[in-house]
């Protein structure tokens, strides 16, 4: 385990924060669905927060990031604005694609977000091909590539691998492995080795512990250091669990996965439960601080929502603008 | 007759069929324990098995590869696509290796198997999750392509589709699942290449495909209150295209819309009025006019998405302008 | 005016505008060292290096989808897709992730790249490498589908492709690599959505695509003989189309030939017609008339695969028909 | 190496006999493209015989295999009729596809094979999904599935390798590494191991020189014995070489590859030679039996090209025949 000092302190209540404004902005999400205020269907990223902000706490803002149907705490973890977030789920027009895109496309160019995809596996060739630029350019930019277990199923990612191999390309790519694609079980979609799949291209992969802040964000300032310096790519497989079901509708799930294996996940690996108890063992916050904190980012979620159900929706003259940019 | 769901017609045709010949069965994603996202394959897997009903990893380019070569060695597979979008990803599975073997090896091997998949937008389902991409299939020479609008119709082409020796993809709309309507306990089949003709009419030829056949009735209704009589159509397999059927009905109104959820431009539209131009000319009143959806990807926002599709409103107002000749 | 082959002139403007802009660069199967199995790139490897001109691994989907996410990122890169056949493979990421990219992302996100492939049978190649595709990128929003016809236009619409802020298709006929033609020493754009009025007539307008303008060219000779008087038109680009040209040249003439060498049902015939229909209805003397490839897959043998494609002679006869009424 | 007995002439005498088929076939192809009697273009099977006999005296003429763009080799060790192949070459009604199809889409139910294909990898699927086949119906037929090194460049290899693997497939997946995708080195085209890309899925490989039938076969004859058996599925990785461009056209090569190599694989490393020198060298055949041997198989090879250059073409009504099948 990484040895951590209190020189630490500052970056892991950034964490927790980024952490716990996933965890809301989902139970936000889940509501607004729930209450049919939200329209379309989406995929809540809760259990897996340590994944996205343990990855993206070691990127700049001018890094890339790719992200997938299940995107929303990429997103927030990357740094995008919950107001604009909540529009986009709305369709507002204030949303970061004008409400077009909707939680599945959701995008933050401005903070190196290429957007959620709806694809599964759809973004392998974008963040290699962003990675591709970096090198091209010169430039000190690293891409991450986040997928489930489940893109593993798709022929493009070994394209994309092959070649990012071959060129050296400063790309790392994260495969949150919750176990799960839709209603199958990882074993059954998924034959031999997930790491030797990204070995056999001469990748150095790792694996890891994706509820464990700590030992994330750890590996990936290393790799992220080392793609920079051009020892890329670099192949991550994340261990993780999604809470809710594979999508909001995805209620009854016994036939595919227990309560007990559920309930193990929430109450023994939940990643801000373990973040809080370093955090509190350590005496580096106390209980009550990190429940304020967590308050503070209750109602700052709660106010976007509000603000977002309140914002305008684009005007229709908009249904053809943005097919084709001048 | 007993009314069932969509779903429940697509099941009984797969089950039936599944039941009729062993070498029948279906592959996609969590078409088993799951039965499919939309829940049409609930209860195969229990009465076939997990060898006839296959769950596969998310790999459409390779499953759709398997079942061109599981059909060339006397397979008939249905392979379940989740989602209409996906086609892209199997284009060349299907349009280079399912579509041209039987031409390509001069007659000799055959590649008999099903696409399910489906289209239709209006789900805020955002641009990935809600093409109609039946042109482009219907573009490629060696392929049928049924669209069937209710659910007597997915049952009897469904059945059609798995015994046919050619590849056919099927595109069900996805706001149909849960339509219920009257289907015989019977065995029964429908043809392909054979339009119906829902209701005739002297004034003008409303032609629709899948969903858009309910615009077309609906814009009908709209339209016997203005005194317009219109003929309406549901066009059932786009290839192979009943001419004869569409053509005969345009050379009596001598106007006519064609109207399908596809983008609009070189779309199913443009096939079916350059055929109308072609073959019935001579009669028409009024230029030929189609309604596609807009030429746009479809928007997630609610206040833009119901804008890029046609709507019976829309259809009946277009209607009036060609009967009364206002331009 | 010098004369220089297509070759030439494409290779032209690929090293003008990498010479221009940096962020240019070519990726695709052999470009590098061997310029293409048709040699159209050569040099550019010695002049630019191999970072900017680069020699990929067989894999269409990822390259393809590697040059999405180098344009969103700033690059302008140039896709080398060998045959116009694979465009299937490629799909998913061209129609799904480049095409909808600005759209989706409300306008902020651009794909500044371009595919150059190519078209046309006739060289013995069999169904799976002379399939001319180009409708079915065109159905597709958010693309735009360039279709030179001389060496002059292949130079002057890929500049303005490669400075265009979108995806664009080029595709180029394979026989006319070694076409000779008239090329300027000095700098030029041709603007997509101009259509170019090659010869002006008045009996009957023919409409062509790519290398059918040659052979509506050549019709127009043989109707000439005749006393028929034929307006030619080259469409350049399909998406966006330049509708006003062609609609006011039917005006005019009240009868139109469409002509392209995709397969004629739901092709780029398809649409001109129906679009040229709408428009020009009231104008028409005579039926829209369309000649695509046929709707088969294309065979290799040399007595079945010339049959497969629109030819002058066809082409001239059939206007003879509609000019004389005969039917 | 493989002990061979007195047992094992009838085996390879036949294996010489197709080896030389082969040769000879390509031979007068090649002669039939420059002297324009051949329409089209086509690829040179010259140099890796050793690859598609081996492999074909495994299999019984039930199993099935598919092929690619450089498919006439296969088609003879599946089986083929000289005369049927050149007529199809030449795009004659009598062709095996009835010149439809042409050198890349060369086809031969009747011996299982299942065709040509002018898709690089088109054929993945193909081969895995007619050994899903298999396995469903309970038959023990194997497939085998022939592709180039360059293949490996396609995801769909990837995909079908995923599911074979988890099925347990009687497929054989015969990578023949001929060091180069058209013009271009296998090491600039594949990044790590080329086995390693199998094994990654869980499916046993193997390696082993593609010249030498003796190990090609015995490797073949274990290997299918074994997926008969419901052990598949296999990798192997067949080194080999192509003596001719890639494809007719290609003539001035020295720009990516020299002319000593091709020089040391045609005089040291022919697949021919090799087998020649066991028979020769145990006395189990004579020089000059093995060259009266060849004169025939030549005899036979001209009297197929004679007999298909007059053979009549299709008629041309057959044009927009068998699209669809009734
Ligand atoms: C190409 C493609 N196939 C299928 C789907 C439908 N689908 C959406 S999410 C999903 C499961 C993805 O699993 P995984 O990659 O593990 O991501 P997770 O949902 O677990 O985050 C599937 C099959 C899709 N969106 N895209
Ligand atoms: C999908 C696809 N991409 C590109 C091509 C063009 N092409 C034909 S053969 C070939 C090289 C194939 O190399 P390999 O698989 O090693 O086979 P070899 O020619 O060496 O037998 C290429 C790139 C093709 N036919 N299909
Ligand atoms: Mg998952
Ligand atoms: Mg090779």
């Amino acid at each position: 385990m990484t040895n951590l000092t209190t020189k630490d302190i500052p970056r892991l209540l950034q964490a927790y924060r980024q952490m716990v404004t996933i965890r809301e902005f989902e139970d936000n999400a889940n509501e607004l669905y729930l209450t049919a205020k939200m329209p379309g269907l989406t995929h809540m990223y809760s259990g897996q927060e340590a994944v996205a902000v343990g990855i993206c706490e070691a990127l700049k803002s001018t890094d890339y990031i790719t992200s997938t149907h299940r995107g929303h705490g990429h997103c927030v973890a990357k740094g995008a604005n919950l107001k604009l977030m909540f529009c986009e789920l709305l369709g507002k027009e204030e949303g970061y694609c004008r409400g077009k895109g909707g939680s599945m496309h959701i995008a933050d160019q401005s903070n190196g977000n290429l957007g959620a995809n709806a694809i599964v596996g759809g973004s392998a060739g974008i963040a290699t091909g962003a990675a591709l630029r970096s090198k091209m350019l010169g430039k000190d930019d690293v891409t991450v590539c986040f997928f489930g277990d489940g893109a593993l199923g798709q022929g493009l990612l070994y394209e994309v691998m092959n070649m990012a191999a071959l060129w050296s390309l400063p790309v790392i790519y994260a495969c949150e492995n919750n176990m799960y694609g839709e209603y199958t079980h990882v074993d059954e979609m998924a034959a031999g080795s997930l790491t030797a799949r990204a070995e056999a291209f001469g990748i150095e992969t790792h694996r890891v512990d994706g509820q464990d802040f700590v030992a994330v964000n750890a590996l990936s300032e290393k790799l992220v250091a080392r793609a920079r310096e051009g020892e890329g790519p670099f192949f991550i497989v994340l261990d993780t669990y999604r809470y809710h079901g594979h999508h909001v509708g995805d209620v009854n799930r016994t036939y595919y996965r227990s309560k007990e294996e559920e309930q193990h996940w929430k109450t023994e690996r939940d990643p801000i439960l373990l973040l809080a108890e370093v955090l509190v063992s350590n005496e580096w916050a106390t209980q009550q601080e990190l429940d304020e904190f967590k308050a503070a980012i209750k109602k700052e979620a709660a106010d976007a929502v509000s603000y977002a159900l309140d914002a305008p929706y684009p005007d229709e003259s908009e249904v053809d603008m943005h097919v084709f940019v001048d | 007759m007993r009314n069932i769901t969509w779903s429940q017609a697509m099941n009984e045709a797969i089950a039936e069929e599944m039941r009729h010949d062993e070498t029948v069965f279906i592959m996609g994603e969590d078409v088993a324990e799951a039965g499919t996202p939309f829940k049409v394959t609930s209860g195969l897997v229990e009465e076939f098995g997990t060898q006839r009903v296959l769950d596969t990893p998310i790999s459409e380019p390779g499953f759709m590869g398997m079942a061109v070569g599981a059909s060339l060695t006397g397979m008939r597979p249905i392979v379940d696509l989740m989602f209409g979008d996906f086609i892209y990803l199997i284009m060349d599975q299907l349009a280079n290796q399912a579509a041209k073997q039987h031409y390509m090896s001069g007659g000799k091997l055959t590649v008999p198997l099903v696409v399910r998949t489906n289209m239709g937008a209006t789900r805020r389902s955002a641009a990935q999750h809600s093409q109609s991409l039946q042109a482009l299939v219907a573009h490629i020479p060696g392929i049928k392509v049924a669209m069937p609008s209710t659910p007597y119709e997915v049952k009897g082409l469904m059945k059609t589709a798995i015994r046919d020796n050619n590849p056919v993809v099927i595109f069900e709309d996805k706001l149909s699942y849960q339509m219920k309507g009257p289907v015989p306990e019977e065995e029964y089949f429908i043809p392909f290449g054979q339009a119906n003709v829902i209701s005739q009419g002297t004034d003008i030829t409303l032609i629709g495909t899948s969903s858009m056949v309910q615009v077309c009735e609906e814009a009908a209704l709209i339209l016997a209150e203005k005194g317009i009589s219109a003929e309406v159509i549901d066009v059932r397999t786009i290839a192979p295209l009943d001419e004869h059927t569409l053509v005969e009905s345009v050379k009596k109104t001598g106007r006519a819309i064609v109207v399908d959820e596809g983008h609009q431009s070189f779309g199913v539209t443009s096939e079916i009025v350059a055929r109308l131009n072609e073959q019935a000319f001579y009669y028409l009143d009024a230029p030929l006019t189609r309604m596609g959806a807009m030429d746009v990807p479809i928007p997630f926002s609610p206040a833009l998405e119901d804008l890029t599709v046609p709507t019976a409103a829309g259809v009946a107002d277009k209607a009036v302008k060609l009967v009364t000749g206002e331009r």
